[in-house]
């Protein structure tokens, strides 16, 4: 067996409270069944989520990172997720400049109704960073400089 | 050991490098990027940059690098178990390219970390440096060695000195056990010599008269007025200590989690305004008139206390390196002057 | 765990081993963290010293029994422990509370929920966006299942609003926005100029009589029948004062014409009106802005609209309306003829994911019982058809009425689904199967033909929510904070829902629901002071001479939805002002956390979700 | 005496300003900052093409703030600056006069529309290595980026000079010198140094009004003021908010539109 | 053996944790490995740096006396990013130890002499090594007179002990609490410590006057001292400024020619004199 078929990335999920989280635990109601590789983390809006809690899983080993939240217009608290959005533009820009792989880090609105759709964007999520292997560049980083 | 002299041709030193690093030991020197100069881990000895100047970071990072793993440790159960790196190789190293000043340098920055309890990474490093160094032709106006107690020709804390004595040819003074022990490989690429004056192709330093006793005024200057003004347009960045080759101050901090990881010693600066911060938010050195103050003091009047020499030799990186022009040079002449005058009756 | 013994259990281990956090490994925290949380605070813990690790919903019930579901279930505890080791204990916000409620739109939810409150005791103010409060009950003829007149039932609330001394009443008025927070809001309301001084105003009916234009389809009427350019809605509008139509007013189109205001014997023609801005404080929200039926133009198979004889539900209720265009006589649009052949179908666009509303508008198959049977009653000798799906008529009596209108009133029902209404020979054809009878197709003639259109949300419904902060689901229709057990609230806290605005309802349920959000107002505002959720934001505190990481750039400023970030300035012994800062209004803070994620001197905070918090759950992760 | 020698005096001898920041003759054929506090010192200020260095840097500095009002020496960058300083609350444009500078013309800038005016009469200039460096950028893959980054940033001992230098980097206390959580790691290896780059470039989005002063001190000749320039011109190419040119602009990063890109969200 | 590296630390486990005011922890560790236990001693005045692997270092004194042996205790006000996670720590937690360092209160020299201890909130540890040291070879000193002040009564640490002082007849304890600070059951003064030595007026004549306590304290309490006639060379006091190695090489604390940590932390009030007021 090679160890493309035996990787199971771990990917850590950045979730609002009021639609994601409530997503997945409608997922978890309808007993629709997904990849287990994703723990999830639950922030009260996706507006809270910092881009350095982003970086520090990566770096700590995150094969992958998924980001939801509410859809535009249906943020708890109106524009979070707006305000978030504009921030993960920049973000990923800068993580692009400077030449990371943003294949890594993924984006999807979920609403609290959309059970499926979260199976089915943590299976895509899984499927793809799986045949992406494990994540090095940030992890190496730790050693890089020090005597 | 005496002192043994030699020649050899600029050919035939790169033979002797390429033949070191061909040879298993680490080679670092002078690598050029862009207008900087820095030392590197070199594998191929046309990278070496031959600038006539002192490169722009001090060599001091062969003996207290940058970023050091202090020990490492793993969770064990319900206990830890803890690596003190005592059993890691520090592999021999041949650091070539320094300039007199920076090896009077690498010797004080060894004396001062052996000084009391011991550090053992300083010290084991420079048990295993063999330092050959080059003889300075050229000087800039930054420089100031002879009056800090090196000079362009000086071999103190060299292993082996080269001097250029014109075409494409070096006088070799091999100075130490150490020196010696890594040219007896390379026999064949060097001609024995004799004692030769190499003064006349040394750089002509200007001196810094303000120098001598400035330590002395110094003691009594703390409360003076001038520190106010000579610090003014020091912006607090620690460009000055990270280019020195004799600043030592250092951070420990612990990277990773409380199940694994490193406790790291990291180079800080006495200028940064965190430094002595207290947690209860009691700064000690609160603006950078303080700070600017601590760093000339400690160099000129604290050091000299201890050590009996400055933490300074002189090199002139600080004064190339510091974005605001805060050049040592200049401050010195103008505190010394500064202090006179104040405490003139 | 959540049962009594497994909360004794956590409460007993909080005493005996002086516990100083407690990660409850069980169900989702949406589901049963307050539970959890309330259980230790009887132990004497802190509350927020209580997390939940969720190996439920997001673990078992979506993993198989395997090794890395155990992982995973490891994890997302180990994760909430490294987090409430950092929990800190906090307390509740306290915040006054303004007694007056704004009730949104005046059906019979509104009307019911604000006769609720204000017999309670409790000021309301009631805005209704149409000239006159009574929502579709009042459009309706006779209500299922006892038959009774819907106006003779509902004109006496209407009434009752009208006069209550606690209520204050906006008509022709709209919410514009609504700021600030539980207890605390300001209502921004639009009184649309009605061009006429309702003071002065008798309700006469002169200048409705003068008005020139007078073929002006009536909403009231569903479009069967006419109004003029000024008009009261209908005869027994609530406030009966009437309201120019300025889109249709000669005057105000063309200039010219007055003709009302030389008529007005109360000279109450106000034509210079302006729109009428008003900002009230309110101490809670109840949400009732109804619903809507869908168009006949909804459906391409019926012709889209085109035949005149295909009508709405509503359309016929006001054909069986003895207020109605044709006096409670059931004759049909196209020739006034009465209809001796009617088809009723069921379902007409609901329960139909092709058509986008896969819901069931719960109504239909009452009232197209009903209108058969009413038919029936009016045109002994007609024939009464209905295409149905199934019928649902679980309620008091329902079954019954159904089962009345096919055996006493020998209503046809016919189960299958009706594909296409064309004209044959100037003859509207119904063309269906009969699912009963293997699915035989069948054609019949109908002189008219009725759709059970589907109940949808308000067109608009999607801004407004907006504009109140409340979450609204796919269809348009508000959402509830929990399906089950929070029902009439929102999750905006002080804002109520009742009514069809949240999915479709009948009258008795609009009207239990309506009184139930009243009874959450009137609950809430039994303090004067009301205890908030203490996860809000901070901006932190040092010592001199930084006195916070804070800046002061406000970036926070403009990340807060909701207006919480104000400066505070930090004075020296003299007055002089050593540093501005940030500070969060603790009753503005909703605990989004937007400003937190913004702030790059890390200076807010959020509490509950704090940086250490987070960060620690991270770390913990790959430890 | 220069126009910029008269003008700072006439300041000074009015009590418009108690103190000029300005730029002097230094070492080695360099300028430097000076603080001019004299009508008899203003023979200190020069200006001419090697002064580059931001000056409104000093003007968070409490030694400087004691100093009494200030006027300012100022490159069409600083301005910039200025004008960002003052949209984020930072600088109350009735405590600073402004001597905008540039080649020969020296104007007096009092009020924020005149800061306005003149900032956006000088657009931002980048130079020739920088846009080399950019382009250059913009030719590579990722791996490649990521190589260009790794090596430029493998001299980074974190000095902090890009901070320093940089009149925008106020904050009470940088993230990188925080340790609860720490969100920066202390040492200068690959990953601090990274992560202390990347923390800048975010912070400086919308805020970066591309003076170039962070590159000029780099002491390892780091061209680092790429990142943060990106950042900002990410937030301009995206969002249509270019930094340093409102007094009263938002925060561009703090803001949004409803239609903001999302195509990178599922 | 000890490791060659100086930065090893002993890895010591937590024996006993006593909550000692508001924020304020004590903990006893023990050495895990016996071969460091038998090899460790260290004298009063004496500090370490006491560490938590995964979050870092922080400097505080021994607390606990040199004559008792086989542990160790400190005492510590949680505050920044080491002494928080110290405080999330539980019976049995591994911390690491390095130490001892730092010179030494000389009570050798002070045999037959009165000893005043002056202390205020928490920087009564460094002195209760010194108290449990004198009171453990008591008949070697005369007069032992402690004055320990505090903001509040909550504030106050080592409650347990200062009952226990109290009752001892071979020493005198005065505690005293900030006015404010105390409640219905304060039986100590109020007041703040410099005012409440003024009044006490210990004699100077063959005493040695001890004073631990924040930096305003200190600042009052040396000019009351000199009033009563005590000289500079009979006052004694501890400087706990920023340290990161203890092994004078960091820099941090140094403050004019000296290393608080290595030359330091016990300076006399003469030798405070001669250095520059950075600490």
């Amino acid at each position: 067996m090679t160890t493309e078929l035996t990787f199971e990335p771990k990917i850590v999920a950045f979730v609002c409270n009021w639609c994601t989280y409530a997503g997945a635990d409608l997922t978890g109601t309808s007993r629709i069944a997904y990849a287990s590789n994703v723990r999830i983390m639950r922030f009260p809006c996706t507006g809270r989520i910092d881009y350095n809690l982003v970086l520090k899983a990566l770096e700590q080993g995150a094969d992958g990172i998924l980001i939801s939240g509410c859809h535009p217009n249906d943020c708890h608290y109106s524009t979070g997720n707006f305000h978030a959005r504009r921030r993960w533009v920049v973000f990923r820009h800068m993580m692009e400049y400077m030449g990371f792989d943003l294949r890594r880090v993924k984006f999807a609105w979920v609403s609290a109704a959309e059970g499926a759709k979260w199976a089915e964007v943590v299976n895509t999520t899984v499927r793809e960073i799986r045949e992406l292997g494990p994540a090095t560049e940030y992890t190496e980083l730790h050693r890089k400089g020090v005597a | 050991m005496s002192t043994h002299h030699g020649v050899l041709s600029h050919q035939n030193l790169l033979k002797l490098l390429s033949g070191i690093t061909a040879g298993g030991m680490e080679l670092y020197a002078p690598r050029k990027t862009g207008q900087k100069v820095f030392f590197d881990h070199i594998t191929d000895v046309r990278e070496i940059a031959f600038d006539p100047l002192p490169t722009t970071e001090s060599p001091k990072a062969l003996l207290f690098p940058r970023v050091e793993r202090l020990l490492s440790f793993a969770r064990d159960g319900e206990s830890m178990r803890v690596d003190d790196r005592c059993a890691d190789l520090m592999p021999r190293r041949v650091l070539f390219g320094t300039r007199p000043c920076d090896a009077v340098a690498l010797q004080r920055l060894a004396e001062f970390f052996a000084d009391g309890i011991e550090d053992m990474f300083v010290g084991k490093r420079r048990e295993q440096l063999v330092v050959i160094s080059l003889s300075c032709a050229v000087a800039d106006a930054d420089c100031f060695c002879t009056s800090a107690g090196s000079g362009p020709g000086d071999g103190t804390g060299s292993d082996i000195l080269l001097t250029a004595s014109g075409g494409e040819r070096y006088d070799m003074e091999v100075l130490t056990d150490r020196g010696r022990e890594v040219l007896a490989t390379f026999a064949g690429l060097w001609d024995e010599g004799s004692p030769a004056d190499t003064s006349g192709y040394l750089a002509v330093v200007e001196p810094l008269p303000a120098l001598a006793g400035f330590g002395a005024k110094l003691a009594g200057a703390f409360a003076s007025t001038v520190w106010k003004d000579a610090s003014l347009r020091c912006l607090g960045c620690g460009a000055c200590a990270y280019v020195c080759p004799l600043c030592s101050c250092f951070d420990i901090e612990d990277e990773g989690t409380p199940s694994k990881g490193s406790r790291l010693r990291c180079w800080d600066s006495c200028g940064f305004s965190l430094f002595t911060l207290h947690t209860s938010g009691h700064n000690p050195r609160p603006t950078q008139t303080e700070r600017w103050r601590q760093r000339v003091m400690h160099k000129f009047s604290y050091m000299p206390a201890r050590f009996g020499h400055a933490g300074c030799v002189g090199c002139g990186r600080c004064s190339r390196a510091c974005p605001a022009d805060m050049n040592l040079r200049e401050q010195i002449t103008m505190l010394d002057a500064g202090i006179a005058l104040q405490s003139a009756p | 765990m959540c049962s009594d013994p497994g909360q004794n259990m956590i409460k007993s281990a909080i005493k005996e081993k002086n516990l100083t956090g407690v990660v409850v490994a069980a169900c989702s925290p949406r589901m049963h963290e307050p539970t959890f949380r309330r259980a230790c605070a009887e132990a004497g813990l802190n509350p927020f010293l209580c997390e939940m690790a969720n190996l439920r919903e997001q673990c078992s019930w979506v993993h198989p029994r395997t090794d890395a579901t155990t992982e995973k279930a490891i994890d997302i505890v180990s994760m909430l422990v490294a987090k409430v080791k950092r929990n800190a204990p906090l307390f509740p916000i306290k915040v006054p509370v303004t007694r007056t409620a704004l009730v949104i739109g005046g059906g019979i939810a509104g009307i019911q929920s604000a006769l609720d409150i204000a017999n309670a005791g409790r000021q309301v103010v009631l805005v209704e966006r149409e000239p006159s409060i009574g929502g579709h009950m009042s459009q309706l003829s006779e209500t299922f299942p006892t038959l009774d007149c819907s106006q003779c039932i509902l004109t006496p609330r209407m009434v009752e609003v009208a006069q209550h001394p606690n209520i204050t009443l906006h008509t022709y008025a709209e919410v514009e926005s609504l700021s600030g927070f539980i207890g605390n809001f300001t209502a921004r309301i639009r009184k649309k100029a009605r061009s006429i001084d309702e003071r002065s105003c008798t309700g006469c009916g002169e200048c409705v009589t003068a008005c020139p234009i007078k073929k002006i389809p009536s909403e009231f009427n569903a479009g069967l029948g006419l109004r003029s350019a000024i008009y009261v809605p209908f005869p027994q509008a609530v406030p009966n004062k009437p309201v120019i139509d300025r889109g249709r007013c000669t005057y105000f189109q063309k200039g010219k014409c007055r003709f009302c205001e030389t008529k007005c014997p109360a000279k109450a023609i106000r034509f210079d009106q302006q729109d009428e801005i008003l900002d009230i404080a309110v101490g809670a929200v109840v949400v009732s802005t109804g619903f809507t039926v869908v168009e006949t133009s909804f459906f391409p198979e019926y012709g889209y609209g085109l035949y005149k004889d295909v009508i709405t539900g509503l359309q016929f209720e006001r054909l069986l309306s003895a207020s109605g265009p044709t006096l409670g006589e059931v004759r049909r649009p196209s020739d006034g003829k009465t209809p001796k052949n009617v088809v009723f179908l069921a379902c007409a666009g609901s329960r139909d994911p092709a058509k986008g509303i896969e819901y069931c508008s719960k109504i239909c198959c009452m009232y197209t019982a009903k209108h058969a049977m009413l038919y029936r009653h009016k045109v002994p000798d007609g024939d009464a058809t209905v295409f149905y799906m199934d019928i649902r008529a679980a309620g008091k009596g329902y079954d019954e009425f159904v089962r009345r209108a096919i055996e006493d009133d020998e209503v046809r029902y016919i189960r299958g689904r009706v594909s296409r209404v064309f004209e044959r020979q100037g003859k509207l054809v119904v063309k269906g199967a009969d699912t009963l009878l293997g699915g035989q197709q069948v054609e019949i003639e109908a002189d008219l033909v009725v759709l059970a259109s589907a109940a949808v949300a308000n067109p608009g419904a999607e801004e407004l929510a907006q504009r109140l902060h409340v979450s609204y689901d796919g269809h348009s229709f508000f959402s509830e904070a929990h399906p089950k057990l929070r029902p009439v609230e929102t999750n905006s806290a002080g804002i109520f829902l009742a009514g069809a605005c949240q999915a479709p309802k009948d009258i008795p349920e609009s009207v239990g629901q309506a009184s139930a959000a009243a009874s959450k107002v009137v609950g809430l505002f039994s303090c004067e002071e009301l205890t908030r959720e203490p996860v809000i934001a901070v901006v932190n505190r040092t010592a001199p001479p930084a006195y916070s990481t804070c800046a002061g750039c406000f970036m926070c400023r403009s990340a807060c939805p909701f207006n919480a970030i104000e400066s505070e300035e930090i004075k020296g012994r003299d007055g002089q002002i050593l540093k501005t800062l940030a500070r969060v209004n603790p009753g503005l803070c909703q605990g989004c956390g937007t400003c937190v994620a913004f702030c790059r001197s890390k200076a807010i905070d959020l509490q509950g979700f704090t940086h250490e918090q987070m960060y620690a759950q991270v770390m913990d992760l790959f430890a | 005496m220069s126009a910029l020698q008269v003008q700072a005096g006439e300041l000074l001898a009015s009590g418009k300003a108690e103190v000029v920041i300005g730029y002097g003759e230094g070492t080695r054929g360099r300028v430097r900052p000076v603080f001019v506090r004299t009508r008899a010192d203003v023979s200190l200020l020069v200006f001419d093409g090697r002064c580059t260095a931001n000056l409104t840097v000093y003007l968070a500095k409490p030694e400087v703030g004691r100093m009494g009002k200030a006027a300012i020496v100022a490159t069409p960058g600083a301005v910039r600056s200025l004008i960002q300083l003052i949209a984020e609350h930072q600088v109350d444009p009735g405590e600073v006069v402004v001597l905008a500078a540039d080649d020969d013309a020296v104007t007096l800038l009092t009020d924020p529309a005149a800061l306005e005016a003149y900032a956006a009469a000088h657009p931002v200039t980048i130079p020739p290595e920088a846009k080399a460096v950019t382009e250059s950028l913009a030719r590579m893959s990722a791996q490649e980026r990521r190589a260009f980054w790794d090596a430029e940033l493998s001299r980074c001992f974190k000095c902090y000079a890009c901070r320093s230098a940089c009149a925008l980097c106020y904050c009470t206390r940088c993230i990188t010198d925080m340790n609860q959580p720490q969100w920066v790691c202390v040492a200068p290896h690959a990953l601090g140094v990274m992560e202390w780059h990347l923390n800048r470039a975010m912070h400086m989005a919308g805020r970066c009004v591309q003076c170039g002063s962070c590159t000029s001190a780099c002491p390892a000749g780091i061209p680092i003021g790429l990142l943060a320039m990106e950042a900002s011109r990410s937030v301009e190419k995206e969002f249509g908010a270019q930094a340093g040119l409102r007094c009263d602009a938002p925060p561009a990063l703090s803001s949004f539109a409803a239609d903001d890109r999302e195509s990178f969200i599922l | 053996m000890r490791s060659a590296n100086t930065y090893m630390p002993y890895p010591m486990r937590i024996d006993a944790i006593i909550d000692e005011a508001p924020g304020v922890r004590t903990f006893t560790l023990k050495f895990m490995n016996n071969a460091d236990a038998e090899e460790f001693s260290f004298k009063a005045g004496q500090f370490g740096e006491y560490s938590l692997f995964g979050e870092g270092e922080a400097t505080f004194c021994i607390a606990s006396s040199p004559t008792r042996q086989g542990y160790i205790e400190c005492t510590f006000r949680q505050a920044g990013r080491v002494t928080s996670a110290l405080a999330r720590q539980e019976v049995g937690s591994v911390l690491g130890f390095r130490g001892p360092y730092g010179n030494i209160f000389p009570l050798e020299e002070w045999y037959g002499r009165n000893i005043l201890f002056v202390a205020g909130g928490i920087a009564l540890p460094p002195l209760r090594s010194v108290i449990w040291n004198v009171l453990d070879l008591r008949d070697r000193f005369k007069d032992v007179t402690v004055l320990y002040g505090a903001r509040s009564v909550a504030d106050l640490v080592y409650k347990h002990e200062l009952k226990e002082w109290g009752t001892r007849s071979d020493m005198r304890l005065v505690t005293t609490v900030d006015p404010g600070g105390e409640t219905a059951e304060w039986q100590g003064k109020v007041g703040f410590v410099p005012t409440v030595l003024e009044t006490l007026a210990p004699g100077p004549e063959n005493t040695v006057a001890l004073v631990c306590g924040p930096p305003v304290m200190i600042k009052y309490t040396f000019p009351v001292l000199e009033q009563l006639g005590f000289t500079a060379d009979q006052i004694y006091t501890t400087l706990e400024n920023r340290m990161k190695c203890g092994v004078g090489k960091c820099g941090r604390c140094n403050v004019g020619p000296v290393y608080v940590c290595k030359d330091g932390p016990v300076f006399s009030y003469r030798e405070l004199q001669s250095l520059p007021a950075e600490y």
